[in-house]
């Protein structure tokens, strides 16, 4: 089945007519995703890559009702505006690449979402693939590999490094979701956990964590509570990072106290996920932990 | 973006929040007319955004005006913790009969601002929050109903105050007011002190912005690179993300999630990371290029490890840029380039023709990084 | 309360949505002067709040100052559908090339803000809405969330405009500012007129604020009896909800839905009532002396039919109220009283002790206030 | 069974050191219904009636988990605030007799109920009562009687004198709601319905409405596109009410075209509903509906 994603994925980009919805646009056509529509206000009447471009989303849900997700390329002054308007829509799926969306903002649209029993990914995230189906997302499609291991990540690049390691090793995953570096995601860790846990197809998970918050101290605690019964793997990235610094994404800081590796890696083991050292480690990891299975 | 505790206090004002009469100055001079015309005893306060001022001699009590001058000349120019004291504050000193704690943050668990009351002020909140957790009151604020008058008054209850609760009430909902205009990841008020006449002072103030927001906080955002090493402005300029550390190891990354992780792998290998520098997705070789003249030009980094995972980023791009800063910079560092992903083949061939080595996995080059870093 | 066309054309003024030139003036003269400043063709418009003044001469075209001068005489001190007229507005006529409808209402069944866009404006709405639903937008606002810029944009674009349409998308905004600041219940822009040289305008506005918020629109609420009568101004001091009718019954009831029930019955049986009047729930003698007194006052008022059912309400408070009430006013009206409920007994002795006979059903008490009307 | 309220009721009052508050107290007490506890900010230690008094809703509800309904007689300017304070402290339903709430706030807390699967009765209403079982509201008790008819209101005093014509023509009810007089009701004719459906204690239903809006019409819809199991009864007041004017309640205006009486009187006798034209008649058209089915 895969989460999230599949080959029934309809896809509408909204800012598809900017230089990275353009850009992903023809990727994700390549890999070949489904993309239905595109929106810019404005330029309805366009094409982009053979994709026609409406000036509302409405529009474009009107004339294409297949749509069931959303891909949200446009700047980050006016990206909670294009979620609001996504969610209204009715689009169940809402994966928000745009980097840089003030927190205020996003905690706003981020409860609004959840009222309307809608998912979003991100902000500030790579988006979701599951390989040979569905590329959501700006991730390169060829380091990932079909298989039965899920992966969540609040990184980009690491996780291709760590995919691209499982798919060389032959272990290739189900779906693979960046919930993205910003301090308050969409979808966090225990809810892409709560969906991988329903996946017939899914028979692991890699969690790539990193500094900031405690959202991989939650997800140890919920793994112990509900007696999650996939085994889980991770990583957690940031054991050099000094406090009070922003290493890069705007949810990678420890402050306050709060957030740093080393808690991150002790929640785990106590709750029996064995953590690697380096990323390279992952194959091997899940390959004894699959196998003990 | 942190705050000077100034500036903090002038919004602080500004929103009907009391502040002790204060003044802001640069020269000893000033602040001795500024203590004079506050009149009695005044606190001389270096403005400083490092933690812990206070016990590395950046807060004093003064008696009288000249005893104000002699610490301000003693601040300016001096440096606390590594920050140079550019400005001090003057400000009356509040006979303070008891130290309360109130401040606004987000909290990332639950999505949403909590007000935090306790009080016990004046104290390091995180320690008081592991000792005795039961002295904070935490209340969530629902972002699309905003603040109720009924969580302000409970903020403002756990307080213990007598008749100035409602005040306590007052000063919740207006720093919740400054909170969200601007954009606050934190507004912050610690102490709250009770005078021993029963007035409410927030005697220090605490505020960061969100940096994503400083777009539509233009009157904030003028000198945001203030609180910044030069190399990390620079780096700034150039949108990068960049943190310097203590190490000899320099790191240059695409994406922060690899970027950290090639430092923790350095690290773990036994080396020592020189810093943190992300260039991004899709960086083009003149931006790879200023990246990495930055840290052939920093004293500290002795040794310079490249990891590039292509994605959108371009690896013949990112070659590119790398054969451009060396011939720029005749500073003769050693490199560790390991080079995967996209135009991967062209990028290699690039750097071989001008006899760099690529390496094709993170752990082997960050081994060998690690053994040059230990020779130099 | 309505506001007047002035009072909400200087409310947009003030949040930046255009408004043709204008003045509002009280006698002719003013007027004279008015159209010599503003220059060119203007229009005389009666400032009253009853709809329809356009049909009923209450909106004029003037060529010439004079002109203007001869439309304000006309108007000023005369009545249009009942409403005196006190002030006219002279206004720039715009050369119109299209008319244009924008609203925000209250939407009752979604219980949420709406706003409504048609590239038809100058019409009546109602009859649009019944006659072509599809030339009118409808977008729904989560009060929660306020209004998106995208809801704005789709409502700009659906008046078919060319390179107005970012124009149409800021007076959305604006429009939805005053709404939300004014508790309206509506905020009309109806024409939005697109001149012959491109621009837009709102040619009328109208504003209704919500009675319940009046409280906090103090700047507004100073003379919110104004458009009352004598008689309804005279219970809104007393707090009572009243409304005048044609017939000759007076109706005094407890509870809007009762005193509804108690005009329609009178109704059903043959009978005309003059007003409704509902004195609220737990009301005291003082109170039903005060309301009883009103219409024992009022001229056209024959018969008084008086339907009581004490919850909050006591029957024996009633009584006594009625019975002062006819001490006070010596004017010989009949009365007919359905007394039930809460002190029931002592009621009707206080009332058949000064010789008031009291019904004990509703319908008996109707059909009597029925057949004593039609006497008359 | 009876709907909203019954014997397991545990009540707080909401402003209870009031006028208002105070009375309704001691009549509801006399009626039988529970109340545990009241709120009166700056009030918190002292008693009405017998019942403590708390400073605000979570030290009510921590010291009386079993609270599970409230009511509210706050003065309009702080009745939205005090409906917040009930629903975050996880009270599942609340009955807000304050009239004059601005209509901005009503839809706000309405809305933000909703979210919560919360169930506002109110405001500006007289409250509901399941007789002799529990009262939650301001109406006098004696006019109602137990039995097996639902009424549905959105209006106070012409409710108790339908109640009392079913009551002296011995047809009780199982519960009496009164929804308010307000635009935005926090419960709706077709949401009063739905749980009268679900009664088993309830044989048919009573509908009162009047001028203003189209609740009414709705409502007949509802019933015609559910084939509503149950027969229902209604009365419509001010059909002598002139368009334009506030009929006493917020909520009861016919403007912009919207609202007339025989509007309702027709969508309700297009949907098989028999409408009375008096309030007199209800009792003799319950006897009849309920006899024939």
């Amino acid at each position: 089945m895969t989460i999230l994603v599949n080959s029934n994925t309809r896809v509408l980009v909204q800012g598809i007519t900017g230089r990275e919805g353009a850009f992903h646009t023809k990727a994700m056509k390549e890999y070949g995703t489904k993309i239905v529509a595109g929106v810019t206000p404005g330029k309805g009447g366009s094409t982009v890559e053979g994709v026609p471009v409406y000036d509302s989303v409405g529009e474009a849900v009107r004339k294409h009702p297949e749509i069931n997700a959303s891909i949200i390329f446009v700047p980050a002054r006016f990206a909670a505006d294009a979620v609001y308007e996504a969610i209204d829509a009715g689009i169940e799926l809402i994966v928000v690449i745009t980097e840089g969306i003030p927190v205020h903002e996003t905690m706003k649209f981020v409860k609004y979402a959840k009222m309307n029993g809608v998912t979003i990914i991100g902000p500030n995230c790579p988006g979701v693939i599951s390989p040979a189906e569905c590329k959501l997302g700006i991730m390169p499609g060829h380091v990932f590999s079909k298989g039965r291991v899920g992966i969540i990540s609040r990184s980009g690049t690491l996780t291709y490094e760590i995919a691209y390691a499982m798919t060389r090793a032959g272990i290739g995953q189900s779906t693979s979701i960046g919930i993205g570096g910003d301090p308050i995601p969409g979808t966090s860790f225990i809810e892409a956990l709560e969906l991988f846990r329903d996946d017939v197809d899914t028979d692991a998970v890699v969690l790539i964590g990193e500094i900031g918050g405690d959202m991989e101290e939650r997800a140890a605690k919920y793994v112990v509570e509900t007696g999650y019964e996939k085994p889980v793997v991770a990583y957690v990235a940031g054991r050099t990072a000094p406090p009070g610094k922003r290493m890069g994404h705007a949810g990678a800081i420890i402050s306050m106290g709060v957030g740093d590796a080393q808690s991150k890696i002790n929640a785990f083991r106590e709750a029996n996920i064995e953590v690697a050292e380096l990323p390279s480690q992952i194959p091997e990891i899940l390959r004894k932990v699959l196998k003990n299975k | 973006m942190k705050l000077y505790e100034y500036e903090a206090k002038e919004i602080f004002l500004e929103h009907g929040i009391p502040v002790p009469e204060f003044r802001v100055v640069s020269t000893p001079e000033e602040a001795l007319k500024a203590a004079e015309e506050i009149k009695g005893r005044v606190v001389v306060k270096a403005q400083v955004l490092v933690a812990g001022r206070g016990k590395a001699g950046g807060v004093k009590l003064a008696d009288t005006p000249e005893e104000a001058y002699r610490y301000a000349k003693q601040m300016l120019g001096s440096e606390i913790k590594g920050e140079k004291v550019n400005k001090v504050m003057v400000t009356k000193a509040v006979d303070i009969a008891r130290e309360l704690y109130l401040s606004i943050i987000i909290d990332r668990s639950m999505g949403q601002p909590v007000i935090l009351s306790s009080p016990e002020g004046g104290v390091d909140i995180e320690e008081l929050a592991r000792t005795r957790p039961e002295r904070i009151l935490k209340i969530p604020v629902d972002p699309l109903i905003g603040l109720r008058e009924y969580s302000a008054r409970e903020a403002a209850r756990f307080l213990e105050l007598g008749e100035q609760s409602k005040q306590a009430q007052d000063i919740v909902s207006r720093l919740y007011e400054v909170f969200l205009k601007y954009d606050c990841e934190l507004a912050e008020i610690n102490p709250l002190a009770l005078s021993t006449d029963g007035k409410l002072y927030a005697v220090d103030a605490k505020i960061i912005v969100d940096d994503n927001a400083l777009y539509r906080q233009q009157e904030l955002s003028g000198d945001y690179l203030r609180d910044l090493s030069y190399y990390e402005a620079e780096a700034k300029k150039l949108n990068f993300s960049y943190v310097e550390l203590d190490g000899n190891i320099g790191i240059l990354c695409n994406g922060a999630g690899l970027t950290m992780a090639t430092m923790d792998t350095v690290y773990v290998m036994g080396g020592k990371p020189a810093n943190f520098l992300d260039i991004g997705g899709g960086a083009r070789a003149e931006l790879v290029e200023k990246a990495l003249s930055l840290l052939l030009q920093h004293p500290k980094t002795e040794i310079i490890f490249i990891n590039i995972l292509g994605g959108i980023t371009r690896c013949d791009e990112v070659a590119r840029g790398i054969v451009e800063a060396l011939k720029k910079n005749p500073v003769k560092k050693k490199l560790v380039v390991r080079l995967k992903g996209t135009n991967e083949e062209e990028g290699r061939k690039i750097l071989e023709e001008n006899g760099i080595y690529v390496f094709e996995f993170m752990d082997e080059a960050a081994r060998k990084a690690v053994e040059l870093g230990a020779k130099t």
